[in-house]
């Protein structure tokens, strides 16, 4: 029920075939379903089908998303580590990094629907108090990241107190000061190294210090810094991909939309915060690993440039989408952290590239497929309507979506009988069958009455008797077995010609009104 | 005996008294009419008993307890849900999607079977992996009753369900109703123009005029009384904008 | 010469093709009721006069200047100077500014300089057409009522200097009582030598009232409506 | 006190200049304008341009110089305004998401400036010369210098016009009548397009005319944006956006604050306090001191 169906109007269009990867099926093994464990989702999504032209049986892959991952993910992880370069490996571990943030940002604005700008505030709360506590306490590194994501959380508690009361852009204004009040507190306090500009450095690392001198200490800091990121993508996949992504989708895009959800039941409120509580958690994590992957922190992580930076590395991916999150920090950090030498350039650059992206596509990168295909239709439905009259029986509404050429046919049949009937119906024939509604008629009321004979059965009327030979009703059939006739309205006939006329001048009616 | 009981509703908006000393009962598997002209407040009573309107004076019970103070999700677990007057459906989401949201809303999920069900008894005819912004009135109405019955409701109110519609496609949503109230037991409080279907259905109408109730009982006698018939009928050209009576 | 003629004109919402081909002409001093039930290209027809459909394509001639032509996007873009040219238009959804008075938002339709400068006049003329609004011209317009909306909505209209009125389903979504008054005071009101179509889906309304009355069906003109609508009961579309 | 209430004043209107800018942008158009941090220095370097021409010619003070400043800086700002128009409002003005997409896009227009500055004009602040003369009025134990007065006055009385102009005029009716109901705006013969550059420009002159009077004493630098920028963002939140009033009150508010806490507790506590301000009226009035628009709206 769950599963979406195919439908059959929209299959097998000529020349608009989905290319969708098809080998033998294996006869002698029964095609079975592999899982994600302890979950009910299947790895990939295969379908069975029956190829017409080699005459055998094929397995599709419904969905190639999991092979780009896959194929991208390993890509991300194997270039530096060939490489391995030191260069190399603290870009890419920057870049995932960022990517972890952004994925988890792009949950907050794009799941859970908040417009909150205080990601990074999260993020340097847990790195800065995580880092503190490690320095003056000498806690080690799996400690730094349970207080990040302790703090993460009391942080995204914090912030979200107002998001129930205040308008969206009102909280995206508030949040977005959020960073520059976390800003001016650093600087202020001594103890969190407010005199050395915010520096505070000397917290515990995973990759110990004097290992990160050789190329082992640099691959293994880099390779932690991917698993932090899988384990971002995971926390995407298990929030936006499961019940609650699919509760908050009901209530994402209006208030129209926050109405029915909560008509049907959805407590939208709560799978918001669950989703930003979450996501605040990994935040902070995220910003402790952050102290444990340089062994500290600085100002940096709140400045409002940093912050614009991510917006646009979110931009040009795509919003709401964890692909657009990775390729947007890839992009830009890319540009930014690789071509040093240009200066203020690379930002112009980086900015120009945001906002080239809002201005020309929908939603960014991975948006771009979608927009090609919807501005495809959109000229072929336009020329289309410009060029035929033929939808004219149907709403207009609907023409566009029938493709089933018989379907149209029909109907212009059916239009163009019912023009020819009306223009038949004349006060003479009305008054021809009140006088005789039973037995011989002139040739048009004839073939108007079989006009009306051969309609499908939920249309029709019958007569009823209440009383015999003295009060007949006319009654509208439902056309479904087991659900009774209904009254259609409280005249009474008093004899059976008088109602069967009634029932005639319905059904005429509602041929002219047709 | 009462299911549903709302005692001297009193509700400002924006400095305006919308609703003034309101009180009805529905019992179990009753159809009761609610009529009125424009800006009589019906809708407004409905925002109330549902509860997507909580600053209001007066009492709402259901089943003998009080609901006074339950959000409308609440309200929707306990059995009371509505519709609304626009036909409104998610707009990111499929038909399937939005009747799996619906499905998996709270818990206990009900069983798919009882989604298959729900869509069948609205008699729903798109492919599920429709998007619903492509939907017509018709469909949308059916998405929305299907999502709501598919948790067993006790009582429905139900927003002018016909608003939108021409000829047989109101047909089917009044066969719904009437099936719903005469074959599972479930009541139905109905806002309603069309006063020869009230007529035919409910089995008491309450008229609102202006905030206040001014007529209530069986429709025959509710329909031929004569504030009814000023409020709706029988009104000079130049008639008081607000609705109030102008009786010369 | 005709006031405004269309010729050849198809108009819908994207991928939606509402009106096919259609061709009308309004002579001046004329009243032009349009019926037609939902979705069949009321309200569609006249935003096309305005420009405010998705896409539209054919002949506008208002006064005997082109104002249609092909366009494929920027939805209102147009209007504006359509509008200054001499159309006034009172939307469906009335599309009044709530947070002005009732004075501001009369006084908002005297778009045009000498409209402006005699609006007082004008918004006296408009009270004498609804008179419950001379009671309200301080009132915010976001209080009002719909029916006093609706008001507004076709007072505005009124208030500018044009030629061509086109009124949306004056009665949609109001009482009974309240719309048969709406529509008595639009068929009253003296329109000389400009035109006025309203555009209705509840037929007995306009009956007799108007001077011609065109039936709209799937995006067309049939023209007999007494023959194709006239024996609806007069409930089945009556309350929407 | 009287200083303190005099400094109070400058910074209040000071604020609301670029306040009521962001404020009457985000109400007519529906875009939130936060490269007005950019426009605010362009008005800057445009006045900084002028005063270099001149002073290569050899005028360096006199009514020519101080009525140039602040017209090339309004000048300067206004076309600054036009720019970020062109750029982030006609292009998308009628398309989806048209909130969203102008807020980044007027984020990274403001991102972009930043670095032009910083690339064609260097990191170093550049001063101004005085417009209003470096006198004093001495009033009992304080005094007031001549350009607090000047800024005092000049931005009163800009702002009363404006008011003023928007309350009455006719044009001022079609803004507001934008701000409520862009469809019905285009109904009744209002150009959506040609008011909201109309909007632009106005809003990036008083935010130009804020920029020369603060340069007074902070001078221009790639920078300098920000600060008003965040202030100005705080005042039009507290005030509600789309309220004048509401915006006029939550200026002097924080302007108050601000001279205040600089005096009697410190300079680096300003930001605490104002954030604190600002969501303290947040949490009692969700839609700011005078958000009723807002309400009405719905």
């Amino acid at each position: 029920m769950s599963k979406t169906s195919e439908n059959p109007q929209t299959k097998h269009l000529v020349g608009r075939r989905a290319w969708r990867p098809a080998w033998p099926a294996r006869p002698d093994r029964v095609l079975h379903r592999r899982r994600y464990f302890g979950t009910k989702r299947s790895v990939l999504k295969l379908s069975g089908q029956f190829n017409p032209k080699t005459l055998k049986r094929e397995v599709v892959l419904t969905d190639k998303k999991p092979m780009f991952w896959l194929f991208g993910l390993f890509l991300l992880v194997a270039i530096p580590t060939a490489v391995g370069s030191e260069r190399f490996l603290s870009l890419f571990g920057i870049i995932c990094i960022y990517a972890s943030i952004n994925v988890m940002w792009t949950l907050i604005m794009g799941t859970a629907g908040l417009q909150s700008f205080a990601t990074l505030a999260t993020v340097g709360v847990g790195s800065y108090g995580a880092a503190y506590l490690s320095i003056t306490f000498g806690l080690p590194w799996p400690l730094m990241l349970l207080v990040g994501l302790v703090l993460g959380i009391a942080m995204g508690f914090l912030i979200s107190l107002p998001a129930r009361r205040l308008d969206g852009l009102y909280y995206a204004l508030l949040t977005l000061g959020l960073s520059e009040f976390c800003r001016n507190f650093v600087t202020q306090n001594e103890a969190l190294g407010g005199k050395f500009n915010g520096a505070l450095f000397g917290s515990a690392r995973i990759v110990p210090s004097d290992m990160m001198t050789t190329r082992l200490g640099q691959t293994l800091a880099f390779l932690t810094t991917f698993i932090v990121l899988l384990v971002a993508l995971a926390v995407f996949r298990w929030m936006n991909g499961g019940r609650i992504g699919l509760l908050l989708k009901t209530a994402a895009t209006s208030k129209e939309d926050e109405a029915f959800a909560s008509a049907i039941g959805i407590d939208w409120q709560r799978a918001r915060m669950i989703v930003f509580m979450v996501a605040s958690g990994v935040l902070g994590a995220l910003g402790a690993f952050y102290s444990t992957y340089i062994g500290g922190t600085s100002l940096q992580i709140f400045s409002l440039d940093l912050l614009l930076l991510m917006l646009a590395m979110i931009v040009i991916g795509g919003l709401g989408r964890a692909e657009g999150a990775v390729i947007g920090t890839v992009i830009v950090v890319g540009i930014t952290q690789w071509f040093t030498d240009w200066g203020p350039w690379r930002i112009v650059l980086a900015g120009a590239l945001a906002l080239l992206s809002v201005l020309y596509t929908r939603n960014g990168l991975f948006g771009l497929k979608e927009q090609m295909r919807e501005i495809r239709t959109r000229r072929q439905a336009l020329h289309r309507a410009a060029q035929t009259t033929k939808y004219a029986e149907f709403l207009p509404q609907q023409a566009p979506d029938i493709h089933d050429k018989s379907i149209i046919a029909g109907r212009t049949f059916e239009r163009e009988l019912r023009e020819k009937l009306r223009g038949w119906i004349t006060p003479e024939i009305i008054e021809e069958h009140r006088r005789s509604p039973l037995g011989q008629h002139s040739d048009h009321l004839e073939r108007i009455l079989n006009y009306f004979r051969k309609g499908p059965l939920p249309d029709k009327y019958a007569v009823y008797t209440e009383v015999p030979f003295q009060s007949y009703r006319v009654v509208a059939l439902s056309g479904m077995p087991g659900v009774p006739p209904r009254i259609v309205d409280d005249k009474t006939y008093g004899s059976l010609d008088e109602a069967y006329h009634a029932v005639f001048m319905r059904r005429i009616n509602d041929l002219k009104a047709s | 005996m009462t299911l549903l009981s709302c005692t001297d509703i009193t509700l400002d908006l924006g400095g305006r008294r919308i609703l003034e000393g309101v009180s009805l009962d529905v019992s179990k598997a009753e159809v009761v009419g609610l009529a009125g002209p424009n800006g009589a407040g019906k809708t407004s009573l409905f925002e109330v008993l549902s509860g997507r309107q909580l600053n209001h004076g007066g009492d709402v019970v259901l089943n003998g307890t009080s609901i006074r103070k339950l959000p409308m999700r609440k309200r929707v677990e306990l059995g009371l849900v509505r519709s609304y007057q626009r036909p409104i459906v998610p707009a990111a989401l499929t038909v399937g999607e939005t009747l799996k949201a619906a499905r998996k809303a709270y818990k206990p999920f009900p069983a798919r079977l009882t989604v298959e069900w729900a869509a069948e008894f609205v008699r729903m005819r798109t492919p599920l992996d429709a998007p619903t912004a492509s939907l017509e009135t018709l469909e949308r109405r059916k998405l929305m009753l299907a999502c709501l019955l598919l948790r067993d409701p006790q009582i429905v109110l139900l927003d002018e369900p016909a608003s939108g519609l021409t000829g047989s496609e109101i047909d089917e949503i009044d066969l719904v109703v009437r099936k719903l109230s005469q074959e599972y037991g479930v009541a139905v409080l109905l806002i309603e123009h069309r006063l020869e279907l009230l007529a035919m259905v409910a089995s008491k109408v309450l008229v609102l005029d202006v905030g206040h109730i001014i007529a209530e009982g069986p429709p025959e006698t509710v329909f031929t009384s004569p504030e009814v018939r000023a409020a709706y009928f029988d009104v000079p050209i130049n008639a008081d904008l607000e609705g109030n009576l102008v009786i010369s | 010469m005709s006031i405004l003629k269309l010729t050849g004109i198809s108009a819908g919402y994207g991928p939606m093709r509402v009106l096919h081909d259609l061709d009308l002409t309004v002579e001046p001093g004329e009243r032009l009721g349009l019926v037609g039930l939902n979705g069949h290209g009321k309200t569609t027809l006249l935003s096309t006069i305005v420009g405010l459909t998705g896409w539209q394509d054919g002949s506008i001639i208002f006064e005997g200047k082109e104002i249609g032509g092909r366009r494929t996007h920027g939805v209102g873009r147009k209007t504006p100077g359509i509008v200054r040219s001499g159309i006034a238009l009172a939307p469906q959804g009335d599309a009044i500014f709530p947070g002005l008075s009732v004075k501001d938002n009369l006084d908002s339709g005297a778009y045009t300089s000498a409209s402006w400068r005699s609006r007082k006049r004008r918004r006296d003329s408009v009270i004498t057409v609804f008179p419950p609004l001379g009671k309200l011209l301080k009132q915010s317009a976001g209080t009002l009522s719909g029916g006093e909306r609706r008001m507004v909505s076709v007072g505005r209209a009124l208030m500018s200097d044009s030629k061509l009125y086109l009124v949306d389903e004056p009665s949609l979504g109001l009482a009974p009582k309240i719309s048969m008054g709406l529509v008595a005071a639009l068929c009253e009101i003296d329109i000389g030598e400009g035109a006025m179509i309203i555009a209705e889906q509840n037929l007995p309304l306009l009956e007799g009232r108007v001077d011609r009355m065109l039936g709209m069906h799937a995006g067309e003109i049939k023209l007999d409506v007494g023959e194709a609508l006239g024996d609806v009961p007069p409930s089945a579309g009556g309350m929407h | 006190m009287i200083e303190l209430i005099i400094s109070a004043a400058v910074l209040a209107s000071m604020y609301g200049l670029v306040a009521i800018g962001i404020s009457f942008t985000w109400a007519s158009i529906g875009m939130l304008n936060l490269a007005q941090g950019f426009i605010f220095t362009a008005g800057g370097y445009a006045a900084y341009l002028y005063a270099q021409t001149l002073t290569n010619m050899g005028i360096t003070e006199g009514p020519v110089m101080s009525i140039g400043l602040l017209v090339s800086g309004m000048a300067g700002s206004a076309v600054a305004g036009l720019f970020v128009g062109s750029i982030a409002f006609l292009p998308l003005q009628d398309r989806a998401n048209f909130r969203t997409r102008g807020l980044i896009a007027t984020l990274a227009i403001s991102l972009i400036g930043t670095q032009l500055w910083l690339i064609f004009f260097g990191p170093q602040s550049k001063p101004l010369p005085p417009i209003f003369g470096t006198g004093r009025i001495e009033i009992g134990s304080g005094g007031v210098s001549y350009s607090q007065l000047g800024a005092i006055v000049i931005a009163t009385l800009m702002l009363t016009a404006v008011i003023m102009w928007m309350r009455s005029s006719r044009a001022g009716l079609q803004m507001r009548a934008m701000m409520m109901n862009p469809l019905g705006a285009a109904v009744v013969g209002v150009s959506v397009r040609v008011t909201g550059m109309r909007v632009l420009a106005i809003s990036g002159a008083l935010t130009g005319l804020a920029s020369v009077m603060l340069a007074q004493t902070f001078f221009v630098s790639p920078t300098s944006g920000v600060q008003p920028l965040t202030v100005g963002l705080i005042i039009s939140l507290a005030g509600g956006l789309g309220s004048i009033p509401g915006t006029v009150i939550a200026a002097a508010i924080v302007g108050l604050a601000e001279a205040l806490t600089a005096r009697y507790l410190a300079q680096s506590l300003v930001p605490f306090v104002l954030f604190g301000i600002v969501v303290l009226i947040l949490v009692f009035r969700p839609r700011g001191l005078g958000g009723l628009l807002e309400d009405v709206r719905e």
